[in-house]
This record gives structure tokens, C-alpha cells and sequence, in this order.
């Protein structure tokens, strides 16, 4: 039993880091109808624009951290929207998925290259310390991630279905020739769909990067499981995040303490695989729309 | 003689709304029936039951007596009945031509045969006929993205004939069709219905129905309050408060 | 006429990469008329209407709105001057309520606007929106859609709408209260430029005339004199259903398209 | 031969992207540094010595065809790949043209093979499984053990030797416990270790996986003995894990951490020159090029074949060749022996607790 | 035929001689690569089939090389001929592809993206896990090269002969396809299976067969791979191939017949010829003074170094410039021809690709 609920609090834990990088593609998915492939490198990058603060700038770590949320919104935000998504946002999803494919890989080498290639420590938001919940030890800084998670979710949700510009947002991405004859600031809605996603994604580096460790390599599996996660939860849905990356974690965990560790990658897959089959629109996706 | 389309109590439930109500009725070789109705009162998904896009949530279809009620749309289409949607649809990264071979490729041969057969299936003069007729021969390479309204919708209408059917459902051809093809559409109709293929027709212009059909269900809220001659449905005191006005 | 034109173009050409769809496109909109453009399918009509809010660039010409040249503005820009536009073909948001889709005919309304007056308004004229409003827009039928869409429209009323065969889709019935709106609203000086392929119909409610084909303006003149003109009648009217059309081509088959009709297998 | 040039030709094939990017950074920034200093002093045989670079991209097919990249621009030698596979899929190439390569793979069977032209730069894992063997029964004494590994040709290869070597000593292995490359939550794995009783547990799984899952082990309250081979008692996972380092032992192979002064120069000079500290594969790559140098002195021309055949059975001590910071022989075979050691980590510093002599002795 | 056809049909025949011509000059380095383009394309163009015509994304191609690779190296390394691992690999990824076809008529777009994606994950485990048939980890080396009629492919060049004929016969097979009202309905597929099934097109089996056909070419892919690299292990064929083939696809132009081709060439050549850039004075030889006097040394010696970040940032400027990939490109330049979605975000046209 006790087993048991660690399992599943280390779950829900790592499933809260899922959940954090998971809405950065069903935001821009509800907003844009976009993919970002380099969604995981949007969260690996800002860890290393801090740690640059402070080894260059020699700011306090809260400096860094703000420094890191503030580059992060213009580069991964402002300049990433102008420079790569403005000339393909017509052309469908694979352009647009193909060159992020490209960004991500231009991302890592370039953090590989003039930072380095190894591991670094990086310093705690919150304390790093543990505490015990029923018999099950838990970091602070898990609880933290999934507060936040579940904070940035119930904000997102509110704003994109209750306030009039986050309905533009939506109309904007779903036909954006229509939302322009409207009259809605088509350019401004989609700008800042990338700016909360950037801010967001320094956010969730700034909670998950002392858990994993700065590494270029960070974003590759993390920005797939956090894919996973937004498809099973549901894709066309801010909220499809959270329970797509808590059930990810959780699945995770189980299936490699009771089923097999040699086919950990693959055995959450398979289940959750089951879940889109019954579920073709994911957990909390709404349903696709009418199609006769 | 059994009716060539029997529809038998067919019901379809979205949810807490009764889309379709318990409908019947019966569709005779050679026929042109039009079906009118408010907006909403359930004459497209009436469609999409009796052809498989939808499945109906009661009821069954029957085609020559046959049940095909469960079948699939393209099974159906290749017994000989073939439709039209109310929003447009088309393939509109294929050519007019293109669209048009496709639309009556599936009924020649085996898939093996359409493997190795000849790339057009031999149907190009078929399209070019239908091309000629519903006057596409400018736009006949181009993509069919790219037409206007109302050349696509004469397109969708003339992919619907490519393959000689039995049977054609139209759910409202004539929106967004200048008045002069108006007319030739009609009497294409007419002609091919004269050749014997039956035609059911859903319509918001009556004259255009009017002139048409010889029956006409009218449909409200999900059942059919009226059947009739045109003469008949256009006097019904029911219709006129629910569908014509004034 | 010039002189309380509202909108005017002059020699605009247009068109879609190497093709080009209005070749120097002249006419005028007189100040508080109902205009209906009419022509055959293809003739550029829509296109017309994409070039002027924006939508599509002129090559060449002008487009003058109130004596200010607005080529080539972007709706934001115009929709501030007063125009508005409801396109043809299926322009909802899918994925949102009735509700929010109407209420983003809003987004650019000017300050004190009353939505929720305007929105009780559009419910009462289009009485199922109001009973729908909660269900996700695509799940209308066909000419619900559309109601939406006009009701949209209408929200806001512009000095210019420019709206492109609305009647698409909707009963007869419906078609009526939507012409009655436009004719209510031009009452209140509302300028309306309609495309129509109903064009009896809507040259009876309107003021003036303009019969477009390949892109020039064939002719322009009032409603009236284009109704009575028999030669036009015949061309773009339809010459009534029950004559004969006088230009399919003669001694084509009209059998069906491939073969004989196919078998049950 | 193909040295008549300006300049020796040098070749390095690693892993510069993919997986592989930091081991064999490391490794190629070694090699770097030494030819720096031996063209700084005037070079090898008089010449200068070239550094070619190749990536494999840690991909096999890449590997291929990087190898034969570099075996068409005639190197004299060639350092590298660092990974097993990716030594696996080229060696033969070098080996048909007959070019030496001094790899840093350390998987058992590389070396089994027959070919002639193959060096090892550090333990192949056959000889270092059974010093660790030992060392789990006669020091820790342990009857029970459990092992972590990590599923890639690294952690498999140990993992494969650690085993045969448990069987051969009698000791039950109790828990045999994949994981993942680049695992972030061990919160599983230590629920199993935790479910059986075992006397130790033995780690082998890649550095910055050891460091999270020696703090999941301390957040889970576990208190069996941690064993570890060179990589869970290096410097860089002490610094990762903090506190939660403390009291893992085991066998030190080959590392930057020794308490051997060469080493301790090297460590300090590569840190000042590349920012970073090295890790046992900057000590590979960095002695691998003073191997080259020292028997290509020896034989006093650029002859390929009498390179490797000089370097079978070969002995170099550091008092001949400083370069070679620890006395190193060759086998026949191209396997490699040292000295070794036995350390523990306490108070977040590596402590060696003993030496283990070379197997040959 | 279109200007743009000429131009096109010119270029095939000029790249044609160009392939066969190569290795004359070529050091066994550069037949290697020219040899894994051809292996690759050939994945490319069943990807394209698959994803490109029919509109099913599929993120598993790369476990399809593998399975095909696998059997390769399995049968040969056995005693049997290439010969027999042909149809083995065929055979068995067509009917895997089959079936992994089924989730597709249930799920689209990024759903069936992760199904697939899944699916690629799995058979990566399954390659570096079942070791008794696989060799796990350690994989199967020592795969021999085959031999045509009596005559040993062995030498680089040879091979190479036999994996560009390969290709052809593929690419001919992929053209008549895509020609034959086969193509029409994958296509009709992609852009409204609604109407299309409506029209007699039994959505259920082309879907299934496109899925089939595609992976079936993944495993000839395969087949190729595993006597060329000589060694198989699970590493080259986790999801990182699929992605490259995805890759391969859009950017050579997704849904057009040459697209595959390009599209391998940007993914297999192209990392090569940056990383060789400090050499190119040597390479272009006549043009070096040209390039001299336009580029400081430094750069080319600079983007040697950071290779992988030249070539990220080479796919991302085609891709902004051209979303329709190279093909979209060429046929831009040389036709003036509109770019396939006509940027007037027309509402009608927004309407028809609804
Ligand atoms: N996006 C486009 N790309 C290329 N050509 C187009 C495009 N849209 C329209 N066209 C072409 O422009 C011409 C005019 O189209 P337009 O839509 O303006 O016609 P219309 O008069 O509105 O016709 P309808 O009555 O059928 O709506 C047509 O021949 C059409 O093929
Ligand atoms: N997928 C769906 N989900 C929920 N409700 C639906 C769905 N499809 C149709 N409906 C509802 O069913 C009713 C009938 O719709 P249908 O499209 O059949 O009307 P129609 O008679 O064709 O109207 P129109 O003349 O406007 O085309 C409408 O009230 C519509 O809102
Ligand atoms: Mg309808
Ligand atoms: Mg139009």
C-alpha cells in the first residue's frame, strides 16, 4: 500500500511536469492551430538563459529568473512568431511542425555548442526539500510544479472561454479569414498566443530545470511526452493538459514498477493508445465538429 | 410494385433534439420527390441517415426491398445511389476534370484492374460531356479550389452524375446557381429522369421545386406535415405558416 | 450620380496569381440605396467584393468610399470607416457557441454600443438562434448557419454592407425576413451592395442595378429599368423557368455522364 | 606512406551530436589538448599534427560512413568512436585499410574479434566486472544483491558481465532493474529496490540518471549499501546529487578524480582550457594521442602497420612518456590494464579507500 | 506540357545521368552516401505515399526500415540470399502496415500521429529487448552483401548500382500509382473522405492500402539498409528516423513525385556537404577563387564546426520561404506559376478546404 501510493504520488509529480509543458501545444493548438516540435526546447532554453544571467550578468537567481522569463517571451515568443510562423500559419500543420522540428534541432546544438554538453545543476524555486503525504515522500518542488500547472490551466481555461479576447483568440484560430473580416486584430490575437506560450514555457523551465538538470538534451523527451499528454488529454483544450500529463506519469510509474521496466516507453503508449480509440477526441478534447 | 426507397420510421437523436422524428416514406422508380421544410427541420440529416453518413438512431431503409440500413456510403453509392451535400464538396486540390473522373472511377472494374487499367479509367470523354454541359470548359484544368460558388456547386452537382445512378439525392442544388443554368439544370434533371433514374430533391427555391417535381414531402420539425402535388403542399395552411410565409 | 456615390470603383483589376478576374471594374454606389450586383457564376462578382474590403489586392484602380481612396485598406481600417462585409459559403467559428460567434459581429463596435441590446434584437429576429444559442455553432443545420452569419452581420450597422448572396440556404420564409431586415435598415440609411442570384427578387427591393460579366460591368442603371429590359431578362434572369434556354449548346446529349446506369453487383 | 605531407594526419570519429555528445566531447577536447602540446613542443617526427573531425551523430549509418570519410583522407591513426555500437558498425573499415584505431568503446566483445588494428583507452568491461565482483564479496560481503542498469549497449554490456561474474562468485542477483537513457523519475525503480531484501544494490547507469535516481533513493528513506563502478562515484555526479551522494562506494577505473598528481595536472590544465571538468573519456582521448606519439617515436616513422603491431604487448610508464599519466599495457588482443581503485564518497568528495594493482601482476 | 514540366522532366534526366555517372569520380566515402540517399529515398517516397497522397500521418516509417533491416540482416547473416528477404520484409510490413492502418479509420491528424508514433516506439523496444532473436543492444553484425547472378556486389560501387536500381524500379511504381486512379483516391482521401466516400470510394481500403503500401516500401528500405551498413542495432531506427522521414517528405514537397527525392537529399547529403565546408576551395576548385573573394574564410570553417546548426537553419529559411517544400519552389521559379494555396485567404476558398 505504501508502495503503492508513493508510486502514485511520484506520478502525479512527474505527470505535473507533463502537464506544465502539455499546455504549450493545446494553447497554441486552441489559439493558433499550430504545432510547436520545439515545444520541449522552449522549456529546456530559458533554464540556460538564466544560468547565462548569472554567470555573465551576475544577477541574484530571481533576477535570472525574471531576465530568463522576459528574453524567453521575445525570443521563443515575439521573434519565433515573426520570423517562423507568420509566413506558414497559412500552409497548414507539417510546414510549420517540420520547421520547429528544424528549431528544436537548432536549439539544442546551439545550447551544445556555446554553452556545453553537460549536465548542469540548477537552483531551486522552491526549497529543496522533502515532505512525507500518507507514508509517500514528495518534494516540495513537485507540488509546486502541479499547483502551477493546475493554476495556469484553470487561468488559461477562464480566459480563453470567458473574456472576449480570449473567444478572438479561438476565433482567430479557427478561421482566421473570417476572424480578419471581423475585424479582430488577427496579427495581435496570434502574437500573443505565442507570447503567453513562451512566458509559460520559462515559467515551467524555471520549476522543472532543478528537477532534470540544465542539458541541451532536456527538451527531446520531455517535449514528446508532454505531445503525448496534450493528445490523450485532448488536444483542441487548454485542460486537456492536465489530466493527459497526470495520467501519463502515473500510467508511467505503474507500468514499470508492476508491469515491465524494459518496456516502460511503451507500455503507457499502448494503454493510452486505447483511450483515443474510444475517446477518438481525447479525454477533455471537445468533439470534432460536424462533418455532414 | 414495391417503391424503389422505402423509408420506414427513421429517427435521429443529437443529443436532447429529435432531428428526425419517426419518418416514412416511400420513393417510386422514376420519380422526381422534392422535400421542403423549414431551416432545421431536419431534411439533411434525413439524407445522411437514409445514405450512411449518419446512422439513424431507429428505423430502417430499405433500397429495391432490400434493407441497407448499417451499410456503408460508398456500398450504397455503387448500387446505383448517388448524392449531393448542402456545403460544398468537393476535392479542391484536383482539377475539375480530375474531380470528375474520381467521382465515377469506383464504378469500373476491380481495384486491381484500376491499378494497372489506364490512368483516366476511361471516363475523360464522359467528363468532358458533363464538363461541356454544365458549361466548366474554361475552368476544366483548374483547381477546383479555385472556382466560384456556383461553379463549384454545379461541379458537385455534375460529380454526382458521373457515374449513371438509379438514384440521386440532391440536397439543394440550386443555391448560388445563376437563374439561366438554373434552367438547364433543371432540365437536365428532366432528361435523365426521362432516361428512368428517380431523383429525390431538397429545395429552398420553389420555383424552382415547383416546376420540378410532381410530389413533395414537407418536412417540420423533424416529421412530415404535408405530401402532395405542388399545388396541393403550396395551398396547405400548415405549410404556409411553417415554410412559404405570408 | 458621382456626386453621392458612397462607394465607387474605378477601372479596379484584380485577380487570383497569373490570372486576372477584373479587368478595370468601374461602377458607382449611390448614398442610401439598395444595389444588388448580379451576373453569371465565375463573373467575378465575389471577387469584386474581396478586392474592395481588402481581402484580395487591386493591381490597378481605385476604390473611393466616401471620397477617400480606400484600395487595398485592411478591414480593420474599414470596418473603422464603416464598411462591413458578410462573405459567401460557410463563415462561422466552428468550435465556439452561437452565441460568441455573434457577438463577435461586435468586436469592432464603436464605444456606448448596447450588445446586448443589439444581441436581443438579433435573437428576436432570428428566434431559433435564440433557442440554439448555447450549442457549438457547426451543429446548425445548413441555413441556420447562414442566419448566423447574417444575424453577425447585422449586428453592428455599418453605412456600407456588403453582402454576397445571403439568401443561400434559407427558406422562404427566412429569405423574406432576411430582405425585409435589409430593407428596414436601409430605411434607417444604411447603404446595402448585394449580390443575389435570386435576382428578381432582390433587383424588386432595390434601388439600382448592376449586371456584371467577366469582370466588367455590363451594365448600370436602376433596378427598374434593368427588370424591364427584356434582353437582360433573358441573359441573367433566368427568361422565367418555364421558357426554353435559349443558350445550351444544341444537340447535346443530356444522358447521364459515364455509361448506362450501374447494376446492384 | 600518407604521411610524406607538412603535416600528421590525425583523424577523430565521435559522437558529437546525439547521445553520445558528451562523452565524446570530452574524449575529442582530450586528444585536442595533447596534440597541442605535443605540436607546441614541435611536433611528432618534426611534424605537425592535424586533427580531423568527423561526427557520427551517434547513428550507426552516419558511423559507416563517416569512417570510411576518414579512412579515404589517409590518416595515420584514428581516435575513436567512444560508443560500442558505434565502434562496432566502423572498426572493420579502419581495419580492411588497415589504419589503427585507439577507440574508447568499452564493451567485452570489441576486442574479441580478432582484429588487429583495435586499442582499448580504458577497462573493457570484462576485466573491470570482476574487480567490482570482488569487491561486493569480499568487501561489502553482500549474498544478495540487486542491480540498476541502464538499457543502452553501455549499461546492457555491464550489466551482461556483472551478472556472469555474480553467478561465478555464488551471489544471488535478486533484482535486475532496467532503465531508461535519460530517465528523469527512478520513483519505480527504488520501489522495487525497496520491495526485496538484498545486501547491496550496484548502479550502472549514466551520470546525470545516477545523480537523480541517488536523490530519489534518499527521498525514498532506502539505506542498502550503493555500489558503483567509476561513473556513480565520479566528480560530476557528487556535484548533481549533492548530499545524497554520500556513502555510495565502489571501484574507480579510470577518472579524473584519482589522487594520482598527473592526473591532478591534467584535470586542472583541461579545466582551464575548455571551462569545464573532465570526465574519464578527457583522460582517454588525451592519453590515446600520447600512445600514438610515444610509439611512433619508438619506431621512428609513420608506418601504420608497426604502430599497432609496437603497441600489442606494449608497456608505457609515465616515466618514459609523462603523457600517459598512469603506467598503461596493451594485450595482445588491444585490451588495456592499469592500476585501479576503491573508493567512497564522503561529504561530497571522492575518498580513495585503496588501490587495486593490474590484473597482469 | 507546362513549362514547368519541361523544366522538371529536364532536370530528372540531367540528375539521372548525374547518379549514374557519380561514382567515377567518387571515393568509396562519397558512393556510401550517395548509396544511403538512394536507401532513404526510397523510404521517403513509400512516406509519401502514406502521408503525402493519402493524407495519413504516419510517425512509424522509421520502425518500418527497421523490421525490413531486421529481417534482412536475420535471413542473410542465416545463409539465405538477399533474395528471400525481400519478399519476408515485404510481405510482413505491408500486412503490419495493415493493420496499423485500422486506428486511422478511427482517429486523424495528431491523434493518429501518436498512435503511430506508439506504434514506432514499440518496435524499437522490441529490436533492443528481445535479444534471443534480435541480439538486442548488441545487434547483428557481420551482414554479408549479396550477389547478383554469380556477380559479388561487395565493392561500394557496385552496390551502389544495385540500390539505384533499386530506387528506379520503386520510383517507377510510385509514379504509375500515382497516375492510376489509385492516386486520385488517395488523394480524394486526404482532401474530404466524407465525399469521397459518397462517391464509391471505399475510404476503409484505401486507407488500409495506403498505409500498406507505404510501410511495404519502408521495409525494401530496409532490406537495403542492412547490407549497406553491415550492422544492425536498434539505435537507427528509433523515432528520431521517422521524424527524418517526415522531414524528408515535407520539405522535398509533400503529395508531389519528386518531392521524396529531394527531400533525402537536404536530409542525407546535405549535413555532409556542410560538415566538409572548410574543404569546399578544395571541392569547387575553378569557383574557389570566386568563392574566396565573396566569403571570409572563416565562415565556411564556421559552419563546419556547427554543421548541424547550418542545416537546422537551412530547413527553417526553405520552409518559410517555401511551406510547399523544394518542389513548391521549383515549380514556382521556373513556371511563375501560383504557389499551390493561394495566399488570398479568400473565405470561398477557406470554405472549399474545410
Ligand atoms: N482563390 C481563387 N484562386 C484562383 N481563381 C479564383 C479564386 N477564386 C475565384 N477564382 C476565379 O475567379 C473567377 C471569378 O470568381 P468569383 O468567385 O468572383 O465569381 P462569382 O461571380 O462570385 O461567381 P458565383 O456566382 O459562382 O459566386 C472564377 O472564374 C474563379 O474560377
Ligand atoms: N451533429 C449534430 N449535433 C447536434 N445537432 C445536430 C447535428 N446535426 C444536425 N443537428 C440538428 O438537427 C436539426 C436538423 O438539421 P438539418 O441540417 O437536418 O436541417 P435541414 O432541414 O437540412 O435545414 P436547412 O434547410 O437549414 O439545411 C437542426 O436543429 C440541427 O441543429
Ligand atoms: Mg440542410
Ligand atoms: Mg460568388
Amino acid at each position: 500500500m505504501a508502495d503503492f501510493l508513493q508510486l502514485l504520488v511520484a506520478g502525479l509529480a512527474t505527470g505535473g511536469i507533463y502537464a506544465l509543458v502539455a499546455i504549450g501545444f493545446t494553447l497554441l493548438w486552441q489559439t493558433s492551430q499550430t504545432i510547436n516540435f520545439a515545444q520541449g526546447e522552449f522549456v529546456m532554453v530559458p533554464a540556460f538563459f538564466m544560468l547565462a544571467a548569472m554567470r555573465v550578468l551576475d544577477v541574484p537567481f530571481w533576477g535570472a529568473v525574471v531576465f530568463g522569463i522576459a528574453l524567453s517571451t521575445i525570443v521563443l515568443g515575439m521573434a519565433f512568431k515573426k520570423l517562423l510562423v507568420d509566413p506558414m500559419l497559412r500552409h497548414g500543420v507539417l510546414p510549420l511542425a517540420i520547421a520547429t522540428m528544424a528549431l528544436a534541432l537548432f536549439l539544442k546544438e546551439s545550447v551544445k555548442d556555446f554553452y556545453g554538453a553537460e549536465a548542469q545543476p540548477f537552483p531551486p524555486l522552491a526549497a529543496a526539500v522533502n515532505v512525507t503525504l500518507f507514508g509517500a515522500a514528495i518534494a516540495v518542488q513537485s507540488l509546486v510544479v502541479v499547483a502551477l500547472a493546475v493554476a495556469a490551466i484553470v487561468a488559461l481555461q477562464l480566459f480563453l472561454n470567458r473574456t472576449r479576447t480570449g473567444r478572438c483568440m479561438q476565433a482567430t484560430a479557427q478561421n482566421p479569414a473570417v476572424a480578419r473580416i471581423l475585424g479582430i486584430p488577427v496579427e495581435r490575437m496570434i502574437m500573443l498566443a505565442f507570447v503567453i506560450n513562451a512566458a509559460l514555457a520559462a515559467l515551467a523551465s524555471a520549476l522543472v530545470t532543478p528537477i532534470y538538470l540544465a542539458k541541451f538534451s532536456n527538451g527531446e523527451y520531455l517535449g514528446m511526452a508532454a505531445f503525448i499528454a496534450a493528445i490523450v488529454g485532448g488536444f483542441n483544450q487548454v485542460r486537456g493538459a492536465i489530466v493527459g500529463g497526470l495520467l501519463l506519469g502515473v500510467i508511467d510509474n505503474f507500468s514499470a514498477a508492476y508491469l515491465s521496466a524494459q518496456y516502460r516507453a511503451a507500455i503507457p503508449l499502448a494503454l493510452l493508445i486505447v483511450v483515443i480509440l474510444f475517446r477518438p477526441q481525447g479525454l477533455l478534447g471537445r468533439r470534432e465538429e460536424r462533418t455532414v | 410494385m414495391t417503391a424503389m426507397l422505402q423509408v420506414r420510421d427513421l429517427s435521429k437523436r443529437f443529443g436532447g433534439i429529435l432531428a428526425v422524428d419517426r419518418v416514412s416514406f416511400d420513393v417510386n422508380e422514376g420519380e422526381i420527390l422534392g422535400i421542403i421544410g423549414p431551416n432545421g427541420s431536419g431534411k439533411s440529416t434525413l439524407f445522411n441517415c437514409i445514405l450512411g453518413q449518419l446512422a439513424p438512431s431507429e428505423g430502417e431503409v430499405r433500397l429495391d426491398g432490400r434493407i441497407v440500413t448499417g451499410m456503408r456510403p460508398c456500398d450504397l453509392n455503387r448500387l446505383g445511389v448517388s448524392r449531393t451535400f448542402q456545403l460544398l464538396q468537393v476535392f479542391p486540390e484536383l482539377t475539375v476534370r480530375e474531380n470528375l473522373v474520381l467521382a465515377a472511377q469506383e464504378h469500373k472494374g476491380t481495384m486491381l484492374s484500376r491499378l494497372f487499367g489506364a490512368s483516366d479509367a476511361g471516363l475523360s470523354a464522359a467528363a468532358d460531356r458533363m464538363i461541356a454541359f454544365f458549361r466548366l470548359a474554361h475552368v476544366a484544368d483548374s483547381r477546383a479550389g479555385t472556382l466560384s460558388y456556383g461553379q463549384q456547386k454545379l461541379l458537385d452537382a455534375a460529380m454526382a452524375f458521373m457515374a449513371g445512378p438509379r438514384l440521386v439525392l440532391l440536397d439543394e442544388p440550386a443555391g448560388g446557381v445563376n437563374p439561366t443554368m438554373l434552367a438547364d439544370l433543371r432540365e437536365r434533371l428532366t432528361a435523365v429522369n426521362r432516361e428512368g433514374a428517380t431523383f429525390v430533391v431538397i429545395e429552398h427555391n420553389m420555383e424552382f421545386v415547383m416546376a420540378l417535381c410532381r410530389r413533395i414531402l414537407v418536412l417540420a420539425e423533424g416529421r412530415i406535415i404535408a405530401a402532395g402535388s405542388p399545388e396541393e403542399v403550396r395551398r396547405d395552411a400548415k405549410v404556409i405558416e411553417a415554410y412559404l410565409g405570408r | 450620380m458621382a456626386a453621392d456615390a458612397i462607394l465607387a470603383l474605378e477601372d479596379v483589376v484584380a485577380g487570383y496569381g497569373k490570372m486576372t478576374i477584373l479587368h478595370g471594374t468601374s461602377f458607382a454606389v449611390r448614398r442610401g440605396t439598395i444595389t444588388t450586383l448580379i451576373g453569371p457564376n465565375g463573373a467575378g462578382k465575389s471577387t469584386i467584393f474581396k478586392t474592395v474590403f481588402g481581402m484580395l489586392p487591386a493591381r490597378s484602380g481605385r476604390v473611393v468610399f466616401e471620397g477617400a481612396d480606400i484600395t487595398n485598406l485592411g478591414p480593420r481600417d474599414l470596418i473603422a470607416r464603416g464598411l462591413s462585409y458578410v462573405p459567401q459559403g460557410r463563415n462561422i467559428f466552428p468550435e465556439l457557441s452561437v452565441r460568441h460567434n455573434l457577438e463577435l459581429g461586435a468586436v469592432m463596435a464603436p464605444k456606448g454600443f448596447d450588445l446586448a441590446s443589439r444581441m436581443a434584437a438579433a435573437f428576436d429576429r432570428f428566434p431559433v438562434l435564440r433557442r440554439k444559442a448555447d450549442a457549438q455553432a457547426s451543429t446548425l443545420s445548413g441555413g441556420e448557419q447562414k442566419m448566423l452569419e447574417i444575424a453577425r452581420g447585422l449586428l453592428v450597422e455599418p453605412k456600407l454592407m456588403l453582402i454576397d448572396e445571403p439568401s443561400i440556404g434559407l427558406s422562404p420564409i427566412m429569405a423574406n425576413e432576411l430582405f425585409a431586415a435589409l430593407t428596414e435598415m436601409n430605411g434607417r440609411g444604411m447603404t446595402v451592395l448585394l449580390i443575389e442570384q435570386n435576382a428578381k427578387r432582390a433587383l424588386e427591393l432595390s434601388h439600382d442595378g448592376i449586371v456584371l460579366e467577366l469582370g466588367r460591368t455590363r451594365i448600370a442603371d436602376t433596378a427598374k429599368n434593368i427588370l424591364a429590359d427584356a434582353r437582360i431578362g433573358q441573359l441573367f434572369l433566368g427568361g422565367g423557368l418555364a421558357e426554353e434556354s435559349p443558350s445550351r449548346p444544341a444537340g447535346e446529349v443530356i444522358g447521364s455522364g459515364a455509361s448506362s446506369p450501374a447494376r446492384p453487383q | 606512406q600518407a604521411q610524406s605531407g607538412q603535416a600528421a594526419k590525425l583523424a577523430f570519429i565521435g559522437e558529437l551530436s546525439g547521445a553520445g555528445a558528451v562523452s565524446s566531447t570530452n574524449f575529442r577536447d582530450g586528444a585536442l589538448m595533447a596534440i597541442d602540446e605535443i605540436n607546441a613542443k614541435g611536433g611528432l617526427l618534426g611534424k605537425k599534427i592535424e586533427l580531423k573531425q568527423y561526427d557520427t551523430q551517434t547513428n550507426p549509418g552516419t558511423a559507416r560512413s563517416q569512417m570510411q570519410k576518414a579512412i579515404d583522407d589517409e590518416p595515420y591513426a584514428i581516435l575513436g568512436p567512444i560508443f560500442s555500437g558505434i565502434v562496432k558498425v566502423s572498426m572493420m573499415l579502419a581495419a580492411q585499410a588497415e589504419i589503427p584505431i585507439i577507440m574508447g568503446g568499452e564493451a567485452s566483445d570489441l576486442t574479441q574479434q580478432g582484429n588487429a588494428y583495435l586499442f582499448r583507452t580504458s577497462f573493457g568491461q570484462q576485466a573491470s566486472m570482476p574487480k567490482i565482483a570482488n569487491y561486493v564479496r569480499d568487501v561489502v560481503k553482500a549474498k544478495t544483491v540487486a542491480v540498476v542498469w541502464v538499457n543502452n549497449d553501455f549499461g546492457k554490456g555491464g550489466r551482461d558481465n556483472f551478472m556472469k561474474e555474480m553467478n561465478a562468485r555464488g551471489i544471488k542477483v535478486a533484482a535486475d532493474i532496467s532503465t531508461e537513457s535519460g530517465q528523469t523519475d527512478f520513483a519505480a525503480d527504488v520501489v522495487k529496490v525497496k520491495g526485496i531484501n538484498v545486501d547491496a544494490v550496484f548502479v550502472y547507469i549514466n551520470e546525470e540518471e545516477s545523480a537523480r535516481f541517488l536523490r530519489e533513493v534518499r527521498k525514498q528513506g532506502l539505506s542498502v549499501p550503493l555500489i558503483g563502478e567509476t561513473t556513480l562515484l565520479s566528480q560530476k555526479v557528487i556535484d548533481l546529487a549533492g548530499d545524497a551522494a554520500n556513502g555510495v562506494r565502489g571501484h574507480v577505473g579510470l577518472s579524473a578524480d584519482v589522487p594520482v598528481p598527473a592526473v591532478q595536472e591534467f584535470k586542472a590544465k583541461f579545466h582551464k582550457r575548455f571551462g569545464y571538468l573532465p570526465d574519464h573519456n578527457g583522460i582517454k582521448g588525451y592519453t590515446g594521442v600520447y600512445a600514438i606519439k610515444f610509439v611512433t617515436e619508438k619506431i621512428g616513422k609513420f608506418d601504420r602497420k608497426a604502430l599497432a603491431a609496437t603497441l600489442h604487448g606494449l608497456t608505457i610508464s609515465p616515466k618514459d612518456e609523462p603523457g600517459i599519466l598512469i603506467e598503461t599495457s596493451w594485450d595482445d588482443k588491444g585490451d588495456i590494464d592499469r592500476i585501479s581503485f576503491i573508493a567512497e564518497v564522503v561529504n561530497g568528495k571522492q575518498q580513495i579507500t585503496g588501490e587495486l594493482p593490474k590484473l597482469g601482476k | 506540357m507546362t513549362p514547368a514540366r519541361i523544366v522538371l522532366a529536364a532536370l530528372a534526366l540531367a540528375v539521372t545521368v548525374g547518379l549514374i555517372a557519380a561514382p567515377l569520380s567518387l571515393k568509396p566515402y562519397g558512393i556510401y552516401i550517395l548509396t544511403l540517399w538512394a536507401v532513404t529515398t526510397i523510404a521517403a517516397i513509400g512516406l509519401n505515399l502514406t502521408l503525402g497522397y493519402a493524407g495519413q500521418v504516419s510517425l512509424a516509417q522509421g520502425a518500418f526500415v527497421g523490421i525490413g533491416a531486421y529481417a534482412a540482416a536475420l535471413l542473410t547473416t542465416k545463409g539465405w540470399p538477399l533474395a528471400a528477404a525481400y519478399p519476408v520484409a515485404g510481405v510482413a510490413c505491408f500486412a503490419i502496415g495493415w493493420l496499423l492502418g485500422y486506428p486511422a479509420l478511427r482517429v486523424q491528424h495528431h491523434y493518429l500521429a501518436f498512435v503511430t508514433l506508439a506504434f514506432a516506439t514499440l518496435v524499437y523496444l522490441v529490436f533492443r529487448n528481445e535479444e534471443w532473436i534480435t541480439g538486442g543492444i548488441y545487434g547483428i553484425s557481420g551482414i554479408p552483401r549479396p550477389s547478383l547472378f554469380g556477380w559479388s556486389l561487395r565493392a561500394p560501387r557496385d552496390f551502389y548500382y544495385f540500390c539505384l536500381a533499386n530506387l528506379a524500379v520503386v520510383a517507377f511504381a510510385a509514379w504509375w500509382l500515382i497516375r492510376s486512379p489509385w492516386g486520385r483516391a488517395f488523394v480524394a482521401l486526404r482532401e474530404n473522405p466524407v465525399r469521397a466516400l459518397s462517391l464509391g470510394v471505399d475510404t476503409r481500403r484505401y486507407t488500409l492500402m495506403a498505409f500498406a503500401l507505404g510501410a511495404a516500401l519502408g521495409g525494401i528500405s530496409g532490406v537495403l539498409y542492412a547490407p549497406l551498413v553491415q550492422y544492425v542495432d536498434p539505435t537507427p531506427f528509433s523515432l528520431v528516423l521517422s521524424f527524418n522521414l517526415l522531414l524528408m517528405v515535407v520539405v522535398g514537397g509533400s503529395g508531389r513525385f519528386f518531392g521524396p527525392f529531394l527531400g533525402a537529399m537536404v536530409a542525407v547529403l546535405l549535413p555532409e556537404w556542410l560538415q566538409a565546408a572548410d574543404n569546399m576551395y578544395g571541392v569547387f576548385g575553378p569557383l574557389a577563387d570566386a568563392a574566396r573573394a565573396v566569403l571570409p574564410p572563416e565562415v565556411p570553417k564556421y559552419v563546419a564546426k556547427h554543421y548541424l546548426i547550418a542545416y537546422a537553419v537551412f530547413v527553417m529559411v526553405l520552409m518559410t520561404f517555401s511551406p510547399g517544400g523544394i518542389i513548391g519552389l521549383v515549380a514556382r521559379r521556373f513556371a511563375g506559376a501560383p504557389a499551390r494555396k493561394p495566399p488570398a485567404a479568400a473565405p470561398a476558398a477557406a470554405e472549399a478546404a474545410s
